[in-house]
């Protein structure tokens, strides 16, 4: 703990840095996985297609895949794009899922009611299934945000990666207080993030509490 | 660059950001803040983009323009561009590497301070062979493990240049990391029995590694030195940075890295800081 | 709030808001719903609806039922185009729903399912306003709209920010019938709505809608598998038969009477006698009684109808030998009371008097006299010979 | 990268691709092995009393959060090297999805079911044994491939600290910026995923009651 | 498996197995379930039952009935110890319920619950075997048990194998059915077992479980909303008043002919005097009819029965003038028919009766007489002087 009082600044350097990494690939991969999610809900074709290829992009090493992209992607080495992208990757193919299986499960009378009140497609979408979804679709992107917040740590392997710069310091000059740093910084950090998540879906699902 | 220097001269202005990289290994990074320290004491503005994994990677960094700076050794930087090199004294390789580096990328005036790969043995294998340089080794490769950075399986400065001098052929070679905890505490617990460590490296007097000689010089001379975008460079730059070079030698390199790996695990800046305020720079 | 609850109570029949959809009544018996040999196939080869030819009149509340899986649904939903027919054709008003587009046509229908079906995510009052929100009316009217309809609908004004998961089966019942008929729609389909609440809400439920349909006078048609509520709701009954075939169509009395069929016949099930004088308005002749006050003194020599202060009926004393005091302890309770409405309710009133006279009460529950069982019998042979009882 | 893993030197000898393959598998299943005797009872427990379910969530989401390399760093710099720290590290990934799928497998039989199992006479144990946890396999089924595919693609890191498996592939390959290497690596990690995921697939298909799989129209009332 | 269902028919009551648990059944009329004071007020305040005394009869249907919330469920889980109560007394054949280790009571007490509650995990055959395995059985006798009351509530051997997934909502009830009386428990505990189905299912499986019943004579707790359902199937009912308080126990008739308060008259609801008409046996004279078949030319002055060829009826012949030929499209389809039972199907018969009479068939369904509607109002008021009707 020392270590972060009396190094705050670069402390704080690293986290910002972590922070960014972890946001804007959950943001990107989540807004993508809504249309994707909703295919899948709707089509027995799109699950069969979508699902296996989510899980094989997760199951690629993350090491493998952030050291793989600048090279596919052609831009500068050390751009945060290069560890964004394939972040982004992980939160949408854990989201496909989360999202689909919130849509799928509204319950099947709303959804026939909203279509007898004269619903339209998107407007039923974006005011019944949606909201309705919320509440599992937050869940699953607490556990994509946390994955998120994990995993940007790999980043450090090509000069990215927040609090992964401690992990590799602290391991290579055997300085257990600095890795110790790192991970109370990560944690720290999806405590933080867990709990926002949680709070932004009980303002947005009242109704869920209501009752029983 | 700055868009009113846009006739294309090589001197830069003095409002240009200079991005200080670092290798992803404790030297590298002290040597960064060294040179980062020294240019923002001469009133340059500089970023720090610290830990960029391997030269495969960072050398990358300074061709696309990610960062404009980080220290480097002759031997290993001529290797990266030229495989073929065949030069190893200290001064062709510098004049060697000086030709051979890309457009747009110069390296500066060399140190003293060297800092090469060289094999290590524990005490114990020292003494049980009665090694003092790799040809004491050669009958013995064959029962023996090495252990070194993967890419040291490949590299014309490793296990190659190796067999083709030396003719000694390992019974395995074992991947660990470059330079790091990993090879140290492979050595000690008896893993491997011979390993790739940098001369420098403060782990070797702490555990009484023994560094074999090198008589066929298959490891090349490395001189540490900057390499640096040329645009960059302007005349200011290039004095501080030579000021630097000027004074340090491996002495100094071994203490640094004693300090910095001294019980209380100093932060490399302040030991940059430190050093560059005795010598005066 | 007192405005729209006191107007529906004064005027009857009146209800704020513009009619909206493809559909308007304009009073009047007219052919509002037609199914013009109609047949559902599903992908699966299954027949849900077969030949359908039915006309649900306007105004009146029409009863499918049958046993599970003959088609009720289908057929109900094929009306707003949930489902579309796989031959025939569906009118409304004269109109071929096929040819308007599906969410302006059901913007105009009211559908009310089982177990409501409301958004757990709005209130009971924006659930409420949907539809005439959808249609393009502004946020207050709507408001103003779902709120008169909580009290139509006979809840709490208090209940309108409530989640639908914080009411109880019945009252959900009710918001889903207030949020069908929120846009005034002419027609409300019904599917099954009180299936899922117990027997004595759903009696309530039941009696609302019957009121409801008495203020509004819309064209109803409800799904049901029970075949009594068909029978105290409609006033015409379809019996779907397993295949999707519409066994018979009628009107109740009808149906009690004389079912098409063996299977429309254990359909309706016993006590099809009893249950038709339900349809009977009584023209019982209704015969003094000797009545007796608490704590008088009388000679009972046959039965005596004890009554209170205000005349109203506390139980019976048989006949005993000489004077006594009327005491309340000597009393035998009595059966159900009979205040002139069928003749189901005069002949219970008779079997279920200890004394075999059913005492016959006014408004106020005050003893008019009694009727008798062989009368009620005669009633029905003369209401037969009158021929108001189909053959 | 075609040449790479094709090419059949690659495919024989101590560090030859099926040693690596064989490897990856054993942490694999060590891991899992660990992580399910650790995190099975424990969430079947807490799902069976319903005591406690939010220190269950929160636990799983801050394991969730730790970041598996400093995890395997700081247990190096504590233990020392060798296959511990590697374990330590995947076995606390593989924990949360564990742990959450059994616990939200036993939290959602039916409460009717469990009732009547009581009802039946069954005691504690029995209604955990006999009714939920068999009720409760196709959610637990369904954390645990989770947590296989996430120990799958995470077994790479052994070859952090010297360790086999085919992270061995990728780590060199990165040294070497040998990208054909690197890929064939994750390839092959992904291709071993898969294989994995269908094993379990198939142990599923075995050992969860064919009366709790999703019938059509055509089986149900 | 020809064996057991036919020993079952052959020999009345005769089932297989050790009798079980704390609980045994010695024949002839024994206080079975008593319940002494008993209170349960649950951590919130809710006081679910209050002060109940009641005791249950062995080898009797005993049913709970009340609305919604009224402590039914609640009185009916303390005797097998799925809920304790807050004071009072339960004894199980004497000995308090208190005594007893849950697991060990349990086993010896069947309990079936609302929507059967089976697992989905076991076939129907391990689902209906579970409690003799519990109890030690091997697994080969738990078995055939198992198979033997498959055929017992009238379930096809083959359903043994399917998963409770694969069977209708009655079936599922059947096999709850089963499941509980598996190990014969002398005691049943039946909560709402019938509620999830539809009413036709719904009666079939009232019959089958008064069928069971009088072959296996347990003692038997039913708990149910639907006061019909209660009627039918209790000879005693207990009806409950919201508060978990008990408002009446008494047989069916004395509930309808005097009820306790007027929550219980409400409850028990109209048409108790018909309704308790169920309960008489019939005591009415047969009236010869005149008959006439098909194809027959006959002189028709009153109402003629037309019988077919094994004399069963198919119509009635108005009085026509003249002789016609009988011809099927003259017929008018008859009423419900009266197969000697109760005085409620007399009366039915009568009032269902174009003609007023009433036709009454035999075993065969041959027409034997007819019975007129006024002979059923003097059977009652026979029955009425005999003391048969409770005042
Ligand atoms: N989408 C569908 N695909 C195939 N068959 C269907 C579909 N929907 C309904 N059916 C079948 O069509 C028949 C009629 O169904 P429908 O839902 O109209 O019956 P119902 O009379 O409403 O029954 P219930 O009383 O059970 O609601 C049934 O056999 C049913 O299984
Ligand atoms: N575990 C509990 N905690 C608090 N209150 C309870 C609990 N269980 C039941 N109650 C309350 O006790 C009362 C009686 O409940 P009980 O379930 O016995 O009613 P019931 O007669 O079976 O009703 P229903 O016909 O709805 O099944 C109700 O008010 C109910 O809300
Ligand atoms: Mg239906
Ligand atoms: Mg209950």
């Amino acid at each position: 703990m020392t270590w972060i009082f009396e190094n705050w600044e670069r402390f704080w350097e690293v986290t910002e840095v972590h922070l960014r990494l972890s946001v804007v690939p959950v943001l990107i991969g989540f807004v993508l996985a809504i249309p994707l999610g909703w295919w899948a809900s709707r089509s027995q074709t799109a699950r069969a297609i979508l699902f296996p290829f989510a899980n094989i992009l997760f199951t690629i090493p993350s090491i493998a895949l952030i050291v793989i992209t600048p090279v596919l992607l052609g831009v500068k080495i050390l751009d945060e794009i290069n560890v964004i992208v394939p972040l982004a990757v992980y939160t949408l193919a854990l989201m496909i899922r989360s999202v689909a299986d919130a849509l799928s499960a509204v319950p099947g009378n709303v959804v026939a009611a909203a279509n007898a009140m004269g619903f339209r497609p998107l407007r039923r979408f974006l005011t019944v299934d949606f909201p309705l979804a919320l509440p599992v679709t937050i869940a699953g992107l607490r556990v994509a945000t946390m994955s998120n917040i994990s995993m940007v740590s790999v980043g450090a392997l090509v000069g990215l990666g927040g609090y992964g710069q401690l992990f590799t310091e602290g391991y290579q000059t055997d300085h257990t207080e600095k890795v110790l740093a790192g991970l109370i910084g990560t944690v720290v950090l999806a405590v933080l993030a867990d709990g926002l998540l949680l709070l932004i879906g009980r303002l947005l699902t009242p109704w869920a509490r209501a009752g029983r | 660059g700055d868009p009113l220097t846009g006739d294309g001269k090589t001197d830069p202005a003095p409002t240009d950001t200079i991005v200080v990289g670092s290798a992803n290994f404790p030297e590298s990074r002290l040597l960064s803040e060294i040179y980062a320290e020294a240019l923002s004491a001469k009133g340059i503005k500089v970023s720090k983009k610290p830990n960029i994994g391997n030269r495969e990677l960072y050398f990358k960094g300074v061709q696309d323009g990610s960062i404009d700076l980080i220290p480097e050794y002759t031997g290993v930087l001529l290797k990266h561009v030229n495989k073929e090199a065949p030069e190893v004294g200290a001064d062709e390789v510098y004049a060697a590497l000086k030709k051979a580096l890309p457009a747009g990328l110069i390296v500066l005036d060399k140190s003293s301070a060297e800092d090469k790969d060289a094999v290590v043995v524990t005490k114990q294998i020292a003494a049980q062979y009665s090694l003092k340089s790799i040809d004491d080794l050669v009958p013995y490769c064959k029962d023996l493990v090495f252990g070194g950075p993967p890419e040291f399986q490949n590299r014309p400065d490793g296990l190659p240049g190796l067999k083709a001098k030396y003719a000694c052929e390992f019974k395995e070679f074992k991947a660990l990391d470059v330079g790091g905890p990993l090879t140290v505490a492979g050595l000690k617990d008896n893993t491997v029995q011979a390993a790739d460590l940098f001369t420098t490296d403060a782990a070797i007097k702490a555990n009484e590694f023994v560094v074999l000689e090198d008589p066929k010089n298959v490891f090349a001379a490395q001189n540490v030195l900057p390499l640096i975008n040329e645009k960059k460079a302007s005349q200011q730059v290039r004095d501080t940075l030579n000021a630097i070079s000027k004074k340090l030698d491996t002495k100094t390199l071994l203490e640094l890295n004693q300090k910095l790996s001294s019980p209380d695990k100093p932060e490399p800046e302040k030991v940059a800081k430190e050093w560059l305020a005795s010598a005066g720079i | 709030m007192p405005g729209y609850a006191e107007r529906v109570k004064v005027f009857g029949i009146y209800i704020q808001g513009d009619p909206i959809g493809v559909v308007v009544t304009t009073g009047g018996i007219r052919r509002v719903i037609e199914f013009r040999a109609v047949t559902k196939r599903f992908e699966d080869g299954t027949i849900a609806v077969d030949e359908l030819d039915l006309t649900v009149e306007a105004g009146t509340i029409t009863v499918f039922v049958g046993p599970s899986g003959c088609g009720k649904t289908t057929s109900l939903r094929m009306v707003n185009r949930m489902i579309d027919p796989t031959s025939g054709t569906i009118l409304v008003d004269g109109k071929d729903v096929l040819t308007v587009d599906p969410p302006t046509l059901r913007r105009g229908i009211g559908y009310v399912i089982q177990q409501a079906g409301l958004f757990p995510h709005r209130t009971v009052l924006d659930n409420i306003a949907t539809v005439p929100l959808l249609s393009g009316w502004d946020k207050r009217k709507a408001r103003t709209r779902a709120a008169e309809l909580l009290e139509i609908v006979g809840l709490d004004a208090n209940f309108g920010k409530r989640y639908p998961a914080q009411l109880s089966g019945g009252q959900q019942q009710r918001v889903g019938v207030a949020r069908a008929l929120a846009a005034d729609p002419p027609v409300l389909l019904m599917d099954e709505p009180f299936s899922a609440v117990d027997p004595v809400v759903r009696e309530d439920l039941q009696n609302e809608l019957l009121r409801l349909q008495a203020e509004l006078d819309k064209t109803i048609v409800f799904v049901t598998h029970d075949i009594d509520e068909a029978l105290k709701l409609g006033e015409r009954v379809a019996v779907f038969q397993t295949g999707g075939h519409l066994a018979q169509y009628a009107r109740p009395t009808e149906l009690l009477a004389a079912p098409a069929n063996d299977f429309v016949a254990s359909f309706v099930g016993r006590d099809r006698g009893y249950r038709t004088l339900t349809f009977l308005h009584a023209d019982v002749p209704v015969h003094p009684v000797t009545t007796a006050k608490l704590g008088e003194r009388v000679t009972v020599t046959d039965w005596t109808l004890v009554v209170d202060e205000t005349n109203r009926p506390k139980g019976w004393l048989s006949g005993v030998d000489g004077e006594v005091e009327v005491a309340e302890k000597d009393l035998i309770s009595g059966g159900s009371l009979y205040d002139g409405s069928t003749l189901r309710g005069a002949l219970d009133a008779a079997l279920s008097s200890p004394s075999a006279l059913g005492v016959v009460v006014d408004d106020v529950g005050a003893v008019t006299g009694v009727v008798k069982a062989d009368d009620v019998i005669q009633a029905l042979a003369k209401a037969r010979a009158a021929g108001e009882v189909p053959k | 990268m075609g040449g790479w893993l094709f090419d059949p030197a690659h495919w024989s000898g101590t560090t030859g691709i099926p040693v690596r393959l064989a490897e990856h598998l054993g942490y694999t299943l060590l891991t899992l092995l660990i992580a399910a005797v650790i995190a099975i009872p424990l969430g079947a427990f807490v799902g069976h009393t319903g005591k406690g379910g939010f220190v269950i969530v929160g636990l799983s989401n801050a394991l969730r959060a730790l970041p598996t390399t400093a995890v395997l760093i700081l247990v190096v710099l504590w233990a020392g090297l060798g296959d511990f720290p590697v374990y330590v590290a995947l076995v606390l990934l593989a924990i949360p999805p564990i742990m959450a799928g059994t616990y939200a497998g036993v939290r959602a039989v039916d409460p009717v079911t469990v009732d009547a199992a009581r009802g039946v006479g069954m005691r504690e144990s029995g209604v955990l044994l006999q009714v939920e946890i068999p009720n409760a396999l196709p959610l637990i089924y369904g954390g645990f491939r989770g947590a296989a595919l996430q120990v799958v693609a995470t077994a790479t890191i052994a070859a952090y600290t010297g360790a086999g498996g085919l992270g061995r592939l990728v780590f060199d390959g990165l040294a070497l910026q040998e990208f054909g290497q690197m890929l064939a690596g994750a390839v092959l990690v992904a291709l071993l995923a898969v294989l994995v995921d269908l094993g379990f697939a198939g142990l599923q298909r075995l050992t969860v009651s064919p009366g709790l799989r999703p019938v059509g129209t055509g089986g149900k009332r």
